[in-house]
């Protein structure tokens, strides 16, 4: 399990922004959650409760012009980059006005416009397209960088080798971010592989690695905070693992029968959510009051999402035939 | 004796059966062991045979795949599962270029008796990458035998002979039929490879129709029965081999046919049924064959849109109309 | 104003020029740079673009071909090089569920402007795993075009094409081309996708040939133009999108098909063209559509063993006396 | 380049042997490059030429009951595992009596019987089929070991990736060895990789993973004795990154422009065949009399091999059709 230190946020104000960043995704995820189990929503949801100081410390490190690829488990990683909840909700529940009009659904959610290249049903398959982002950023001058999520289990394919490989090659603008929450589906990490950091992968591509405490979202930020600087000044590919966990099974109709007792509620202790207030509120930057009212302003602006999203039509069966070639 | 059970149960007997048979058989695949698989099929069998015979791997398709071949090989007999069909695009160098090529490229000296089960078909909403029926690129190269059973019987059948053969068998389970039940026959039952199977027959129009799709062939050919249209069904059960003269007997007999089949349309496997039909029935037919497949477009998400681009009833019941019109 | 080119000089003029251009164009595989390319279509570019533009890749071709993705979602316009097409196996993943799907799944938003260029046919006794002709795969994959030029002239004009689409272009060069010579257009020349262009005229048959097929249904048509008859050669060059017009047009006109292709013959290419010929010319049609394809085995090594698997220009004869027989 | 350090023998006899197959190997591969100039085999021949005592030295610490696996760089592989020159020259010249009837050719030899797996033509692919085959190994009991031969670039495939991680976690009796012979094709290691040491991607496998010199037959043997050694315990696999390089070009029709000048001169002086006869002469194990009639005997071995794998029949066309399906 990971370390329980818990670093202090480089500018308080930063730590705030974060902090509200990890109840807008905290709030969504369970709305996510609760619109599956109603059967409102087609398809499974890959909920990313407990991961949440992943998606938002590494993304308060990126700046607007620069671009994420995502997974399976992506809404963490949309939301905290910009993206709509109304939208993001509305894909989710298969509308047209979705943002792939319902044709890409909770796996597939992307919007250039915010340099969200795309969560990806394939586990893994994002990781040399995220090298390739790279590949363009920095042919095309400007210091654009690209931050590449993955689970601990992607890192068992093919396409991690050869994404990391090429980008540390070519001194590519990439932050490679694992997601090590200890499983893939049912497997632990120790059923999946035989070492214990993934981030000692690093060294097999001549790059640097590093493991932090994903359940702070200071940590994530500080260390994705030099890699992203790392791979703006040209100097190349990082690879950060973030030792976390995650709340709900594979997706939310999992049990997860397959975690030892005790392990899940081990792991809320360090929540990522009450971790980050805890210290707001011990360092007087954030009141009970204060929070009371992000809470109650996260979860209207979720709620109006999804009351928005379900107000939404279904697409045309037909319009299944559109948007294929360009 | 017959027994009622669902595909996934009758493929898990399958599987047992053949383990407590013979010691090389064993199964691998993400999430098979304990987990029993995502579409419950290993259920129960890590309780019986272990870590080592029923066997979780990484999420490596390429790896455990062609880990599967460099067991057989050696004298394994090796069940691969991958959990969809989908991901047959991860490890397909390993299956068309050294699964299917092995026993050629070695002058036939090398076998390579490996079953590599995948899932296909659309089912709940997965989208593009998780709901495709990609059989056609494994009927197209050749040193692979394809099966896509449509009930639990043949499932059980013909997974037995696929378990047993020495060559590779690519064996796909539609998704939607996974918790369908049916009558199985207990203990020893296979069912050949190369043998159709006629569901129903008939003397209007001759449809061929692969796995699931046999379901919404019938459910079409009952709808038509009652105009009086009295249509052939037959499930091939084996892509290759395929047993050509079954549809030809039946077309010849009937001079009209439907392909339905939830590939995409272009150059699939029922491209390649209507061709050969059109060529070994050309004096019989009265019609020219029509096909109900997949359209050209990846699977969307939302349900309304999947349900519009893959083949349902009235898209079969449309198709017999229009070869009779 | 023409100039004699080969195949492998055509295509790096396209690439040169359209480099040249637009600096968002750039080329990447394995030996493209200060290598030229192992059959030299890129030979001379790395000294004039450099590096960054002609850019040599580890053998990693699931990542480079992903990467290529990754390039033209955010504004490159990447075109990258399998050496040979049986490599497309092991980037299966990027190109079919990656490349494919990448506008589709995100409704329309994303496009990815890439042309992944890939060998085909075989050449030189390089057996199974550097032989094929794997382009029923992309055909089969919605979301692709997928081009198969036969001629200089067509390959310098459709690759320019390729390379301005805003669609994900899978390019097939076959290798018994790269060193045959034609007439070129001099600068600016394209060829728009999904024009066939017929080779040769005829009124007896129709013959539709695929890539370096061509050159075989001509040498054929030659031959039987001794006896009076008349062969119609039409060249699809882009298999998707089709030219189907072009096809049926002929094909009402002669009443008989016959469709030439190095892919293997079970659901390929050829199936679907003579299953639609089938169907849309029901009524003109004098006898079954005969198609002449690669065999339904791996490719040989040996040489003769390798001709007598490939159709030959007495293959594509014997089929088409067949269907004027 | 490797270290000029040259190791001794464990056994002296055992150095002879081994030499005896160094001559043998590099014989055979001369007659290949011959055959191919000549015409007389179609194809390309990627030919083993300078890399001897990597061929060697593993096999040597193999048994009949072990196994490898292959590249398109096989004959010396094969050679060493007990192939018959004549079937193997039949093979590659595309005759009926070869080892595959002339389906296979020079990049697809194999011999079950034998141990031998097969050669392969897709760089990388054997990688997971080595460790399939020693999964069986495991599992039917026993104690043989697999030996999966590689290149440097196929180093950077994801099938290396996936296979070597298989065979980690589940402690396969795999010896994974890498043929670093700085180049594939005509991209030069630096070019393909930033690392350059192969062998420290064990790191990321939890695996041990060992540097050698490749022109040293006894230290290739000594370390992969110890790696078949550390196999058969049932520890699982290891890593073997052997420094050497090719006399010709990627393939003998390949001028190989791309190298640096010098470089094959420097390498040619650590040539594995003749710091092997030095050390033996040296030694006192052999005699200048007693290599000269080891060099006659292989050239004559070699020379039947090839006059009689010329004198066979080509396979008739129709045979094609055969042996596709058991
Ligand atoms: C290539 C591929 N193989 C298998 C799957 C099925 N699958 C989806 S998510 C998943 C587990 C992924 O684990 P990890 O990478 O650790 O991410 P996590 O789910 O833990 O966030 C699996 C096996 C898939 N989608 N793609
Ligand atoms: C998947 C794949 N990509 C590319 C090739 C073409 N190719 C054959 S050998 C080779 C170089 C291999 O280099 P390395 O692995 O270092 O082995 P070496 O040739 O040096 O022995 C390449 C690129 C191939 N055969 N397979
Ligand atoms: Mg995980
Ligand atoms: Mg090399």
């Amino acid at each position: 399990m990971a370390k329980a230190v818990t670093t202090r946020p480089t500018q308080d104000t930063h730590l705030l922004t974060m902090y509200r960043q990890l109840v807008r995704m905290r709030v969504f995820e369970e709305r996510v959650r609760d619109v599956y189990f109603a059967a409102l929503m087609p398809g499974l949801a890959h909920v990313y409760l407990g991961q949440e100081a992943v998606a938002v410390g590494v993304t308060e490190a990126l700046r607007e012009d620069d671009y994420v690829t995502s997974t399976h488990r992506g809404h963490g990683h949309v939301l905290a980059k910009g993206g709509d909840p109304k939208l993001m909700m509305a894909e989710i529940m298969g509308r047209e006005a979705g943002y792939c009009k319902g044709k890409g659904g909770s796996m597939h959610i992307a919007d250039l416009s915010l340099g969200i290249i795309g969560a990806n049903g394939i586990v893994g398959a994002g990781i040399p397209i995220a090298a390739g982002a790279g590949l363009w950023m920095k042919m095309r001058g400007g210091d654009s960088v690209v931050a590449c999520f993955f689970g601990d289990a992607a890192s068992n394919q093919g396409a991690f080798h050869e994404g990391i490989n090429l980008a540390a090659l070519w001194d590519l603008p990439v932050v490679f971010v694992c997601e090590n929450n200890l499983y893939g589906i049912s497997v632990r990490q120790n059923r999946h592989q035989k070492i214990v950091d993934i981030a000692d992968r690093a060294i097999g591509y001549g790059i640097p690695g590093e493991v932090v405490d994903g359940m702070d979202v200071s940590a994530v930020y500080d260390a994705a905070k030099r890699a992203v600087e790392r791979a703006r000044k040209g100097l190349g590919p990082s690879l950060i693992e973030c030792k976390t966990y995650r709340w709900m099974g594979h997706h939310a109709g999992d049990p997860a029968r397959y975690r030892p007792e005790g392990e899940l509620d081990a792991w809320k202790e360090r929540c990522p959510v009450k971790l980050c207030r805890s210290i707001l509120i011990s360092d007087g930057i954030l009141t009970e009051d204060e929070d009371a009212r992000i809470q109650a302003e996260v979860e209207s602006e979720m709620r109006e999402a999804e009351e928005w999203a379900a107000a939404q039509p279904f697409p045309a069966p037909e319009r299944a035939l559109e948007d294929l070639y360009a | 004796m017959l027994k009622n059970l669902t595909q996934a149960e009758a493929l898990r007997e399958a599987l047992v059966e053949e383990m407590r048979a013979d010691s090389r058989v064993f199964v691998m695949g993400e999430d098979v062991g304990p987990h029993g698989g995502i579409f419950t099929v290993t259920k129960g069998m890590w309780e019986e045979f272990g870590d080592e015979r029923v066997r979780d791997t990484p999420i490596s398709e390429a790896g455990f795949v062609g880990a599967a071949l460099g067991a057989a090989l050696v004298g394994g007999r090796p069940i691969a599962e991958l959990m969809f069909g989908d991901f047959a695009a991860v490890a397909m160098d390993q299956i068309v270029n050294q699964i299917a090529k092995a026993r050629y490229m070695s002058g036939g000296k090398a076998i390579a008796p490996l079953v590599l089960r995948m899932t296909i078909g659309a089912r709940g909403a997965t989208a593009a990458q998780h709901s495709q029926s990609p059989h056609a690129w494994m009927v197209h190269t050749p040193g692979l035998y394809v099966v896509a059973p449509s009930n639990p019987a043949d499932c059980k059948g013909l997974l037995k002979t696929a378990i047993r053969d020495d060559n590779p068998v690519i064996f796909c389970e539609h998704k939607k039929l996974y918790f369908e039940g049916g009558p199985v026959p207990e203990g020893e039952h296979t069912v050949p490879f190369g043998v159709a199977d006629i569901k129903r027959e008939g003397r209007h129009v001759t449809v061929v129709a692969i796995s699931y799709m046999v379901h919404k062939a019938l459910a079409a050919a009952e709808k038509l029965a009652e105009e009086g249209i009295e249509c052939e069904v037959i499930d091939p059960r084996t892509l290759v081999p395929m047993d050509w003269q079954t549809v030809y007997n039946s077309v010849k007999k009937t001079g009209r046919a439907v392909v339905i089949d939830e590939g995409h349309l272009t150059a699939g496997v029922a491209g390649e049924i209507a061709a050969r039909i059109g060529k070994e029935c050309f004096d019989y037919l009265d019609a020219p064959v029509e096909r109900v497949c997949t359209t050209d477009t990846p699977i969307p998400f939302s349900p309304q849109m999947e349900e519009f681009v893959i083949p349902q009833v009235e898209d079969a019941i449309a198709g017999i109309r229009t070869v009779l019109a």
